[in-house]
């Protein structure tokens, strides 16, 4: 049995006085993709939000054996909870290797020129634009960076918010073997995605959220044919 | 496969004629047409950033779209400013609640039914008269006197539509007012928008609760990438696969 | 503000219109400088308080007023009735022409535009040989403070009722709308470019005034003082201080800090301006939203108040 | 070769104006703060230059990096403890306490120096020598290269060092940077005190040129904002730009107009470049 | 409800702060006076402050001033008005209406003295300044403004006539001026002193007030190649226009000289041997020549300055000794504390002082003939008055021959 490095119990959050998350739980355990899907305005950024700190929650949240809610956003990257947020949020005026940089950004141990390889490796094409603006970049490239970025922070649990919004087709599977790759590294991640069979193709277990609650959660194998999660979407017919 | 003309019948509102809308380079809406009855709910669907509030923001004036033809009641009004188009009759909601939040929820009614259509009322008591009667209609009759920020949020939704409706709208554009709502309460919205049928308004229902759409639109219109790829009777475009597959992905074995 | 509050404050105004027959030279030249500081604070209220556009330029058109009446009277030998008028009109017809070009920047850069306004039209001034360049211009001498008294008097009035009409107007409707959101004022049909130009054209008209009455009171007018960006300042703090986009929190927020100043000035002297600025630090820090949230919370005001607006704006 | 003597006098000084307005358009980009007590920071420096020279008998050259310590100090602390309570605020909050801080400084400034003004007059303070006909004045050459080569370490420590990295970062996108382990109190205490430390190398060299009293501060905030808005926040170069560019046009102003015209023009380009291009100013994100 | 409660507490704090009557004992007569102790004029306004208070201790000590059969203690009531013109008019009307102050000093500098006189006139009030010298302050009409600097335009009469004398006499001329109330003064005068002594304006530069680059003025000058520079502004200003004269390389052929700075101690201190060689002017000297009831000379008047306050008096603070003086010497020769009494004695007055003979013209203001004055190894030494005092070292050498 794996160790659990997420776990969420009971989560509520939400912005001022309008609550979006209610009593949620959720485990992320070690060395899984566990997949987070749901339509728009289900919730899932606000859950990722408070995952990493910036918004008040109440709950608990324990992350690698630590309590989680004390913590700031920057305490949380710190302890190697990494996110790539929705939309990217790149540092449109940096290259793509000062964007990476400030991934490795609190790292001491000297690996840093290691992992610039390891990462180059897994996005070839960072390092031929490795000198270009991140802002002029095409979606597809901006998401690479904001991935690179990521794993140059030697996370313990990669989030990812929305990997495929906006991309073609093409590049969404570009990146899911990629994701697959780094997986085969041994890496946890935690992908939030609005496309689900995307989400389904890379992942062990999924949960499916809709208005602010988990409505079903179980491994892929279960859960790729169930109809609550066309529901979730689609909602049911009447 | 895709039907452009409205039902025949009652008069048509608005139509788009092939509008576009490019943000550098990026196509953000792209070709769409489309056309909205008197009396009749257009749903809009499509997965995010998909081009549906930028398809708003062109209808109601805060965008000029790059080509294409937008025209109100048979009038163009591509370059009409928006103050202009709410004075045409073209009341929108946005996607964040902004209610105005020192005012009371009547004061907030008041500022629809004082401006709006035709320029709105000119005297206050007049139109404080018509902002009371459109929050009975839309249920907060018991809440006028209470500040806008006290309002929790199935109650600011419907002080929404009741500043748009006190605009004396022939055009309503509803962008995502279920967002945050359990489904008790959207089951409540929808009666509501339900309610508005037959005031000669014609509605653009902009929506992810794709359930909530179902029940409520005459005809549904689904917007991925920016572009139109079905549009007719809700059951029909729910039940197409290209829709399905630009809600949840392709699938993958 | 209701009924009964209107008519303790015109039963107070009308008190205070008493205090020429009552109160020392000093009193009435305190009152005459607290009047017209309250009605610059209160005409730079109908923008910024009601719109929330931040001005630093209404110095300007506090100095085309004062050089207006002082060029009329001075170079013309206009009574001051026209001086006044003069000004006025000039300080609108600017306000007309900077106002819609400036008014369609927004945010800080409105802010800052107005600041290089005011730059430059001091520097114009004290170029202008016929306002007597930087020297300025002595304006003749008159011995009748209780008609300045009751003049910025009449004016605060003046201005605190139209404040008071805004409040309860559409057109006061339409700005407050586009203080809490240009565009979806501007998708409620509200005219945003005509409302704020015909604000800062409101406000202009009461700084004139006030600025011509200032000019023939003290006789004495210079760019220095005329176009003075921290008389400004001071607008706006008695504003954020009193409650923007109230009727009366403009004018108790700059009464008090006349006072504190006044007091400061004739008692502790020279620490006076020390514990100005100190007083200005500490009010932005502990009450952000004036003096007009306080009251409005007073019933669970006690130190958390202050703790929560440190916790709220604080990184 | 009066003109371009008078050229000659404009960019030197405008380098020297350059400088003023670099920490202030670096606290502007990163914080969003307008801070109208830059002058008297300026100032302050200028203060600290003037002891370490007549009473440490430190050059004043050598005392700059000295003085450029103890204004960083203040102004990290400044920030630490005060500003950061009010800078999520609206930027008219922070235009308010600024004005208020910048009273406070002025006036204990006058406490502790008194009003006299002070110059710092080392020896070689008057020297020049010729070139091509013109006139060099060594100390303001010198003031120029100091302020050249103050931009371009601002420069190379914002593109070339981490610190600077997370500074950028944090400018374009203050809630990824967090994401991504910048402590923002600590950085912008950091970023304020940078600014604070160029506003006090500004003053050293200003007080070498003309005289200090506590009240030079306000117009130079005001020529500091004026040149932060035309040279825009993005570059430390832009910014020196800036102030030759406004020094060469307050020259040419004074030569062809009159020298009581130079506000005017000054506070008139500042007008101009806002309603005409009000995206190229301010923030880089 | 609560706002009328704070209204009312608004204008009970006033009325205590403002109301309060200055406690009065019977036999002091109170001179009230708005300086500027704070703010960008501080610098000067001190000399005002503390010339008045050692000249009332001075006369207090010599049993005080004797107003018919009864003699009255002096007493000073000073207020800081922040370098602020409007603020100082404010604390005018305080003085008289609130503080009850019997009679008015003055104010630093020309544009306060031109607003703050007017109260002085309005209340009829006699004031006696030192402060300000331009000509504006005198051509109202004013009855109750008297002044102890002499008119602005004839600052440089006696440098001119001097410069006539020189051997060579400069012929062109570069004149420099701020452009405050003042300092336009000195210029319109200079202009017309110039033409009349047949000297060519060759260059002729207004500047702005405060400014600290005259790197444009000096090219100009430069170029111009002009034997005599004349320039009138705030000390500050001299300063740096010293300095970058030495930056610049920019040197007349014959002599530049200042209105003010150069009597000043802080002036030589500041430049140290750059100082050399300016011309300056002061309408006083601590001369031991001039006779003065309570102080004995101005050299002993310059002594106690310096030994009370730590700096050298210069002529505001003789010209502020001076004005406290006139009242004295009026109220005895009035035997009245009535202002208008007052008044009248003033306007006839003559009586030697340790600034001056005390004279008072027409329109209210002295006229005194300005010591030309120079730098010479870090000394202050005069030069001419009608004749010439002393050598003057002349035509000055350029920068890198001294």
């Amino acid at each position: 049995m794996t160790k659990d490095i997420l776990t969420i119990k009971g989560l509520n959050a939400g912005y001022g006085a309008v609550p979006v998350l209610f009593d949620l739980d959720l485990t992320v355990r070690e060395g899984e993709i566990v997949s987070m899907v749901g339509s728009n305005g289900a919730g899932k950024t606000t859950l990722l939000r408070a995952i990493s700190r910036i918004i008040p929650a109440t709950g608990t949240m324990t992350f690698d054996g630590e309590d989680l809610l004390p913590l700031k956003p920057e305490g949380a990257f710190s302890r190697g909870l990494v996110q790539v947020p929705e939309g990217r949020q790149l540092f449109g005026h940096m290259t793509v290797e000062e964007n990476m940089m400030m991934g490795a950004n609190r790292r001491r141990d000297g690996g840093v020129a290691e992992s610039f390889e390891r990462v180059y490796a897994l996005f070839p094409k960072m390092k031929e634009r490795r000198r270009q603006l991140a802002g002029n970049m095409s979606g597809g490239e901006q998401q690479m960076c904001a991935m690179a970025r990521a794993l140059m922070a030697n996370p313990k649990l990669l989030v990812i918010d929305e990997m495929s919004l906006g991309l073609a087709p093409v590049i969404v599977d570009d990146l899911l073997a990629i994701l697959t790759d780094i997986r085969a590294q041994g890496l946890t991640v935690l992908l939030v995605e609005q496309d689900v069979f995307a989400a389904f193709s890379v992942a062990d277990r999924a949960y499916v959220m809709e208005t602010g609650r988990i409505v079903r959660e179980g491994p892929i194998s279960e859960l790729a044919n169930d109809p609550a999660v066309r529901d979730a979407y689609l909602g049911a017919e009447h | 496969m895709t039907q452009t003309a409205a039902k025949p019948g009652p008069k048509t509102v608005i139509e788009a004629r092939g509008i576009t809308k490019r943000f550098q380079g990026l196509v953000s809406v792209n070709a769409v047409s489309f056309s909205i009855a008197e009396d009749e709910i257009l749903g809009v669907i499509g997965p995010n950033g998909a081009g549906k509030t930028t398809m708003v923001n062109m209808l109601s004036g805060t965008y000029t779209p790059n080509e294409g033809e937008i025209l109100f009641e048979g009038t163009r009004i591509n370059e009409v400013p928006t103050f202009r188009r709410a004075h045409m009759g073209i009341a929108r909601t946005f996607q964040v609640m902004k209610p105005f939040p020192g005012m009371t929820a009547l004061e907030n009614v008041t500022v629809g039914a004082l401006f709006g259509r035709d320029g709105g009322e000119k005297s206050m008591p007049a139109a404080r008269e018509r902002a009371r009667e459109w929050l009975e209609f839309t249920g907060l009759g018991h809440r006028i006197d209470n500040p806008a920020d006290s309002l929790g949020g199935p109650d600011r939704k419907r002080l929404e539509f009741a500043k748009a409706l006190a605009m004396g709208p022939r055009l309503l554009l509803l962008d995502e007012v279920m967002a945050g709502l359990n489904p008790v309460e959207v089951d409540e919205v929808v009666d509501l928008i339900k309610k508005m049928r037959g005031k000669g308004i014609a509605m653009l229902v902009i929506e992810h609760v794709v359930k909530a759409i179902r029940s409520l639109s005459d005809r549904v219109m689904v917007l991925h990438h920016g572009e139109k790829i079905a549009d007719g009777d809700p059951t029909a475009v729910l039940a197409d696969p290209r829709v399905i597959e630009a809600y949840l992905g392709k699938r993958r074995t | 503000m209701n009924r009964p509050l209107l008519i303790v404050s015109l039963l107070v105004a009308a008190g205070l219109a008493t205090l020429p027959w009552l109160g020392s030279d000093t009193m009435i030249q305190f009152g005459i400088n607290a009047l017209l500081l309250a009605t610059l604070a209160q005409s730079w209220n109908i923008l910024g308080g009601f719109t929330g556009y931040v001005s630093f330029g209404n110095s300007v058109f506090y100095g085309l007023g004062t050089y207006g009446t002082a060029i009329a009277m001075t170079n013309y030998n206009l009574p001051f009735g026209v001086g006044l008028a003069i000004g006025a009109v000039v300080a609108m017809i600017a306000a007309l022409l900077v106002g819609l070009p400036i008014l369609r920047l927004r945010g800080p850069y409105f802010a800052i535009a107005t600041l290089g306004l005011n730059g430059a039209m001091m520097a114009i001034f004290s170029n202008l040989p016929i306002a007597g360049s930087n020297i300025g211009l002595v304006l003749p001498l008159t011995r009748n403070d209780a008609m300045f008294y009751e003049l910025a008097l009449g004016l605060l009035v003046a201005c605190s009722l139209t404040v008071l009409w805004i409040s309860r107007a559409r057109f006061g409707m339409g700005l407050i709308a586009v203080r809490e959101d240009e565009d979806a004022a501007g998708s409620m049909g509200v005219n945003a470019t005509r409302y704020k130009v015909a604000a800062l054209v409101m406000a202009s008209f009461f700084t004139a005034i006030a600025g011509g009455i200032h000019a023939y009171w003290s006789t004495f007018v210079d760019p220095a003082s005329a176009f003075d960006s921290t008389l400004n300042v001071r607008m706006v703090i008695s504003v954020v201080f009193g409650g923007p986009g109230t009727v009366l929190g403009p004018v108790i927020g700059s009464f008090i800090l006349s006072t504190v100043y006044e007091v400061l000035a004739s008692q502790i002297s020279t620490a006076a301006a020390l514990l100005f600025g100190v007083v200005i630090v500490l009010a932005v820090i502990f009450m952000p939203k004036g003096l007009a949230d306080i009251l409005r919370s007073r019933r669970n005001l006690t130190w958390r108040y202050f703790i929560r607006n440190i916790r709220e704006n604080r990184l | 070769m009066v003109l371009a003597q008078i050229l000659l006098n404009g960019i030197l000084l405008g380098g020297l104006y350059g400088l003023m307005a670099l920490g202030m358009a670096l606290v502007w980009g990163v914080l969003n703060i307008v801070n109208l007590s830059h002058g008297a920071l300026i100032m302050l420096g200028g203060y600290v230059v003037y002891y370490l020279f007549t009473i440490g008998g430190i050059d004043p050259f050598v005392a700059l990096p000295i003085a450029m310590l103890v204004m960083f100090a203040v102004g990290f602390l400044l920030q630490y403890y005060l500003l950061n309570l009010v800078v999520r605020s609206k930027m008219l909050n922070t235009l308010l306490i600024t004005f208020g801080l910048d009273v406070v400084l002025t006036y204990l400034a006058q406490l502790t120096f008194s009003a006299d003004f002070r110059t710092i007059n080392p020896p070689y303070a008057g020297a020049n020598f010729a070139l091509f006909g013109l006139t060099v004045p060594s100390v303001r050459l010198a003031a120029f290269v100091v302020a050249i080569v103050l931009a371009a370490a601002l420069w190379f420590l914002l593109h070339r060092m981490a610190l600077g990295r997370a500074i950028r970062a944090t400018a374009q996108n203050l809630v990824a940077a967090r994401l991504y382990g910048v402590n923002p109190s600590v950085l912008y205490a950091v970023t304020f005190g940078i600014g604070t430390a160029l506003a006090g190398a500004a003053g050293g060299l200003y007080g070498m040129i003309a005289n200090l009293t506590p009240y030079i501060g306000a117009s130079l905030t005001a020529k500091s904002f004026v040149i932060a808005i035309i040279g825009g926040l993005s570059n430390p170069f832009y910014v020196i730009f800036g102030g030759i560019f406004v020094g060469i046009a307050e020259s040419l102003t004074a030569l062809y107009i009159g020298p009581t015209y130079s506000d005017v023009i000054s506070f008139g380009l500042l007008v101009v470049v806002l309603v005409l291009r009000p995206n190229r100013t301010l923030r880089t994100s | 409800m609560k706002k009328q409660i704070g209204l009312a507490g608004i204008a009970a704090l006033v009325a205590a702060s403002l109301l309060a009557p200055a406690a009065q004992a019977e036999d002091v007569i109170t001179l009230g006076a708005s300086v500027q102790l704070t703010g960008t004029n501080a610098n000067t306004g001190r000399y005002y402050k503390d010339a008045y208070q050692l000249a009332i201790d001075k006369i207090n000590a010599a049993g005080g001033v004797k107003v018919g059969d009864k003699t009255y203690q002096l007493k000073l009531d000073v207020l800081d008005n922040q370098s602020d013109v409007n603020l100082s008019v404010r604390q005018y009307v305080q003085l008289i209406s609130a503080d009850k102050v019997n009679f008015l000093l003055g104010p630093f500098a020309s544009n306060f003295a031109l607003s703050d006189s007017s109260v002085a006139e309005k209340y009829q009030i006699p004031m006696v300044q030192g402060g300000g010298a331009a000509t504006q302050i005198y051509t109202r009409g004013y009855k109750y403004v008297f002044g102890t600097l002499p008119p602005a335009d004839d600052y440089y009469a006696s440098t001119i006539e001097m410069m006539g004398k020189m051997n060579p006499a400069p012929k062109s001329v570069a004149l420099v001026a701020a452009d405050d109330s003042f300092d336009v003064s000195v210029a319109k005068g200079t202009r017309k002193h110039l033409a009349d002594a047949g000297m060519k304006l060759a260059v002729d530069e207004t500047f702005r007030e405060g400014s600290a680059d005259f790197s444009t003025i000096l090219t100009q000058v430069k170029a111009a190649n002009v034997d005599a520079i004349l320039w009138t502004g705030h000390e500050t200003e001299a300063l740096n226009f010293i300095r970058q004269m030495k930056g610049l390389n920019v040197n007349p052929n014959g002599l530049y000289a200042f209105t003010v700075g150069v009597p000043t101690a802080d002036f030589r201190k500041a430049l140290g041997p750059d100082a050399n060689y300016a011309y300056g002017m002061t309408s006083w000297l601590p001369n031991p020549s001039l006779k003065d009831k309570w102080f004995g000379d101005a050299a002993q008047f310059a002594a106690e300055y310096k030994a009370k306050f730590n700096y050298s008096p210069d002529y505001h603070a003789a010209s502020g000794a001076a004005d406290v003086e006139t009242f004295a010497m009026a109220l005895e020769k009035a035997g009245s504390l009535d202002p208008k009494k007052v008044r009248d004695a003033i306007a006839g007055i003559s009586f030697d002082s340790l600034y001056a003979n005390i004279k008072y013209g027409a329109d209210g203001q002295i006229v005194l003939p300005q010591v030309v004055v120079q730098i010479q190894n870090d000394k202050l030494v005069p030069i001419y008055t009608t004749d010439f005092i002393n050598k003057a070292q002349y035509p000055t050498p350029a920068w890198d021959k001294r």
